[in-house]
């Protein structure tokens, strides 16, 4: 297998996690073969393959989906739960927030919870308003949480390993869209390190940063912007909280210049926080303001032609960075 | 409100009359869909038609519904028209919520139907809220939140159900049971496999009817209509029926057990209830047909209302955020 | 009366509004006079004086007091709900954000939610981890969402009327150390119009922008400051969101500096959003960088010797102030 | 285990010894509170002993308890020092938390006091986890999740009954119900007027218990152990008692009727089980002194311990917000 697409490379992660520790377990809406393994077919095979015991369908009920998580991770376990869709992430934000991200802290250090969530989101698939969001910010204004995303089915792999094996609670962002976008195979059982940024593709005039699916939109933008002689470098996040930002300022205090791009509203969003820093650390130094493209700042509506016009394209972002090239 | 006094011949008719409008927009739905001439994510209500339809005739206009992502059944059997769901699924402007709320976000509080939701469980504190609206204000509007099988094990039920109870409010639970939640059969995640046996918990009453019986349907909403408008408090209906479909457009539901699917299918709603109209005689086969066309003439119209409607235009992608229209209050007056 | 409580100021903007507009309703936890009126007594007398219909105590279930609200708002009416601690908000998220910040855009404006959620929370008083959090600015990432706050009691009774007669679903902040704060009462029946700043102080060489009770402190270091000849200007920001953008680059502009001060924890809080928008607007014309000061990226710790020093102090203010005036 | 097997005389001492350290140190903390020699959020558990001390017994230090923010005579049955207490409710470096979590997050992993919150209600979904962890590793461990009255009206109690009930997992679910929650009295805010008849709902045991009576909750909590190991499922137990303070520390309590409260006081539950031992020859007197001066000295350390122990270190306040110490994975062994 030289190809993976990113269903497959979750389910793969899912499978070597659960195969070389008997810790790990899952719990979610549908998630084992009776119920379809996944509504995406993501979690397909693994409780034919691993036991009911240890990959349970539940009942629709978040708080009690983490809460059992949190339950088993204090007492030991490695609980990957599944919340279908983000938006629906809603109604565990207590067990998720005052809970699996504080019980550390409260304890002195004496418990933790090593709890996995994956949920899936995004615009694009016209489910409109109550499916789509993007609130990754949310999680990163929370001390105690992680939260990872990705852009390839190679990373996918690894920052779920990652993920699984870190001993805090990291909530690993998927979108809905995306499953079936193929790349290279990672390279089997390689954990990838959480915290840290790559530079994707290097480039010397403007630093483009952003994480998840819409790094599709950004390469696009990328190749567009080198036809009209702008060089672009190209940094993906991977982790979002706590994120990497000593490779944002290196790379950042070379090209000058940098554009912050995410599926999530521009407002009060995590580029918020990356242009805050910039600007500050940089102070001087840049040659052009930081900006940041997010999406509409609206709820996500649902006529395609609304739809379409909600998420930053790659057009936008061209245009974002031309305007800083003067 | 001609059909809640007696279970006559008349009432059983218009019942019909709204399950074969359910039926026959959800088959040209499916069949827009198929064609392309529809892109949209769709749960189809088939085999569900009694329960809107059998309700709806004891209520009026004012009253409120709440629905689910899985509710064209209800809204249509609350008296959406069939052209502002059309546009609305077509995404156009024309659409009952300008084609920004999509399926599973039809509103039309002109006919009450006040939420559809897409988050399971939701409907439910929100209809207490429309109930307490009917306390507070003193009036006789009665709410219906409907939900699924699937929603009754969510926290959100269970905090509805306690302050409905608790405050007696005029709100009718209606738990459409069609046996599967997504993937997920009914009884592997249900504790107690009871879900109106959870209403004596709150001292609420409680009633399970066979979903697919008009009259049975309509005598238990009966009941909960009048309950409600005597101010006696709610009542959670557990009407049991069965998925026709996949869970939405697209799945084929493969993991509905084949006999169990062909014997639902067997004793389709819409054709059994058509079959007794003809056998009992409570309507002619002519007269029946009239009523079909009419039904057929109204969603043809809808489809192509909805496909020669125009596009939102882009500046409706920030419009409705907030209401920018009124002019906010600078003092009020106070007494000292 | 000249001189009036924060408590009391609150509980006359319920008061006031109760009488004048019918439509006005409490609900939450002990609010009313048979419990108490309120844990902390803020809504004391309103249901004896507007009776039980409209004035209503419920039971511990944040999604049905929100969805209730919600409901009722539907249908007409102005509900003011009560969610006793921020926190727990959390319980109530679906409600709050896929429901009431959503129903106007998604019904496409047909129908709206005049709800005013009243929250307390805030360090200082004991409560630690899951009783003291400032999450404004999950609600400010939400299109649909008003997030509003006070640092004062006259602004604290004219911003509750804006809030209350609002046609938006307005999240009012209050502070638990904070309803014994007294100062000059408000002009009874003025109803504050949301989205405006207010500068408090004047001054030339920085400006501080907050919000809150932790103006106090800003106010102080302000103080001390002018002792070591740094005159630094204020901003009260009042609503949170949508924010004041203009008036607070118009006065930065002047002054060339700015920080801004929050009891949340600074990583991904809203001092991000406005330093990145500072940062943008005034790229090049800044004298320093836009800085940040918020709380310790962690939970609140109980000990009263880590909870001091877990928020911000006058003294941290003063000394970033000072380093940006080299 | 010495104590599950009967309930003998010293299974009743034992009890009476746990309920006897409860009031005392409540006691202790009320008088050190009021000479300012604690500054703290205090929830006081007076009136409500018999519980933990008749359920406690039949647990051992590998079973689990969440607990909540009134909490503390849960844990000190469990078994949880009182000078870890008593150093955390100061804030020192020695608490059980490091003076981090404070009265409200006592946490003692090593005794099996796994969570305590501050979040009605949100001890049952993470007792759940626990309950699941025995069934996923195929122990025997049992898991209790204590909360209050209030509590049973919040959407996290019933997606926690549902779920153990439909896993059976080994959970007893203990409802104290000292029939107010903060300043609301149970009646008015609970549909149906019963916790425990709730679970019939989820097709779980459900048991009501005099609260006060140490007998019927030993009964009551060894059948739901009983169960519970036996892989059989969860129970529901309500324990009916009275809260003999205002909510928390400071909280005078006008609210609740003089007259109720003055009868539960006379029926204070500690007097009872003392006259009682002494009536039925349980034990001495002499010996109860013993036991009860043995408690007072433990006290007494334990507040000794407290104030005089360390602040903690300003570090503290940024370390435990993630694991800094394990080295990370870099790769896993994969089968092909
Ligand atoms: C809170 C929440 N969790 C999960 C989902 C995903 N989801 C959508 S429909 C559904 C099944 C609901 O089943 P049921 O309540 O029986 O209604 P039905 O679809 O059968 O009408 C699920 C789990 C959701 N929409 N909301
Ligand atoms: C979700 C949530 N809502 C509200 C509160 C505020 N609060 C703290 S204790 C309490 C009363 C709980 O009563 P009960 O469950 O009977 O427990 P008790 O205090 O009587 O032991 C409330 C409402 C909270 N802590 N959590
Ligand atoms: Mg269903
Ligand atoms: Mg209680």
């Amino acid at each position: 297998m030289d190809r993976i697409t990113v269903g497959q490379a979750i389910n793969l992660a899912l499978h070597d996690a659960m195969q070389f520790d008997s810790s790990v377990i899952m719990l979610g809406e549908d998630v084992a073969d009776p119920e379809g393994g996944g509504v995406m077919g993501v979690t397909r095979n693994l409780s034919t393959t691993f036991g009911d015991n240890r990959v349970r369908s539940t009942p629709i009920a978040e708080q009690a989906i983490i809460g059992a998580g949190v339950g088993a991770a204090l007492a030991g376990l490695r609980p990957v739960t599944e919340i279908m869709l983000m938006n629906f992430t809603t109604v565990a934000m207590d067990m998720i927030v005052n809970h699996a991200a504080k019980l550390r802290y409260m304890s002195g250090g004496q418990t933790g919870v090593p709890l996995t969530i994956r949920t899936m989101t995004g615009a694009g698939a016209g489910t409109a308003g109550q499916h789509s969001d993007y609130l990754e910010a949310w999680f990163a204004h929370v001390a105690g949480m992680k939260v990872v995303t990705f852009s390839t089915p190679a990373d996918a792999y690894s920052l779920l390993l990652g993920a699984i094996f870190d001993n805090d609670p990291v909530l690993f962002i998927e979108n809905i869209t995306d499953y079936g976008t193929s790349g290279p195979a990672p390279e089997r059982g390689k954990v990838a390190r959480l915290g840290e940024a790559k530079v994707i593709a290097d480039g010397k005039d403007v630093t483009l940063i952003s994480y998840g699916a819409i790094m599709k939109t950004v390469l696009k933008a990328r190749q567009a912007l080198a036809k009209e002689g702008i060089d672009a470098q190209v940094i993906d996040l991977r982790t979002i909280a706590p994120f990497d930002a000593q490779t944002l300022i290196d790379n950042v205090s070379k090209t000058g210049r940098a554009v912050i791009i995410h599926e999530a509203v521009t407002e009060f969003g995590v580029g918020a926080e990356i242009a805050a820093l910039l600007s500050e650390r940089l102070h001087g130094k840049l040659k052009a303001p930081v900006r940041r493209i997010g999406s509409n700042f609206s709820a996500v509506p649902f006529s395609k032609v609304l739809e379409q016009a909600y998420v930053p394209s790659a057009g936008s972002i061209q245009e974002v960075v031309k305007s800083l090239m003067g | 409100m001609p059909f809640t006094n007696r279970f006559d011949s008349a009432t059983l008719v218009e019942i019909y009359r709204r399950m074969f409008l359910i039926k026959h927009n959800d088959d040209m739905v499916h069949a827009a869909a198929k064609a392309g001439r529809l892109n949209l994510i769709y749960y189809s209500p088939r085999g569900q038609e009694v329960i809107p339809s059998a309700l709806s005739v004891h209520l009026n206009d004012e009253d409120y519904i709440c629905t689910i992502y899985r509710g064209v059944h209800d809204q249509l059997a609350k008296g959406l028209p069939a052209r502002l769901i059309w546009a609305e699924y077509a995404g156009r402007a024309t659409g009952s919520c300008k084609g920004k709320g999509g399926p599973m976000h039809i509103t039309y509080p002109e006919g009450g139907v006040m939420v559809t939701t897409g988050v399971v469980g939701s409907s439910m504190p929100i209809a207490v809220g429309l109930g307490l609206s009917s306390q507070v204000n003193g009036n006789q509007r009665v709410t219906v939140a409907n939900f699924g099988d699937g929603a009754s094990n969510i926290g959100a039920f269970h905090e509805s159900m306690n302050l409905a109870a608790v405050w007696k409010l005029p709100v009718i639970f209606m738990c459409q049971n069609n046996r599967f939640a997504e993937h997920s059969r009914f009884e592997k995640f249900t504790g107690g496999g009871s879900v109106s046996k959870r209403a004596e918990g709150y001292g609420m009453v409680g009633v399970t009817v066979d979903g697919n019986d008009p009259e049975a349907v309509w005598n238990a909403a009966r009941d909960a209509v009048a309950r409600a408008r005597a101010g006696e408090g709610p009542t959670l209906i557990e009407a049991n029926t069965f998925r026709f479909q996949g869970h939405l457009l697209g799945d084929p539901g493969d993991y509905i057990p084949a006999d169990e699917m062909a014997a639902a299918r067997a004793n389709d709603p819409v054709d059994k209830v058509r079959q007794k109209l003809l056998d009992e005689g409570h309507i002619d086969e002519a007269a029946l047909q009239t009523l079909e066309d009419a039904v057929r003439q109204e969603i043809r119209e809808a489809e192509e209302f909805a496909l020669s409607s125009p596009w939102p235009e882009l500046d409706e992608l920030s419009t409705d955020v907030f209401d920018t229209v009124s002019e906010p209050l600078s003092s009020i007056p106070v007494s000292a």
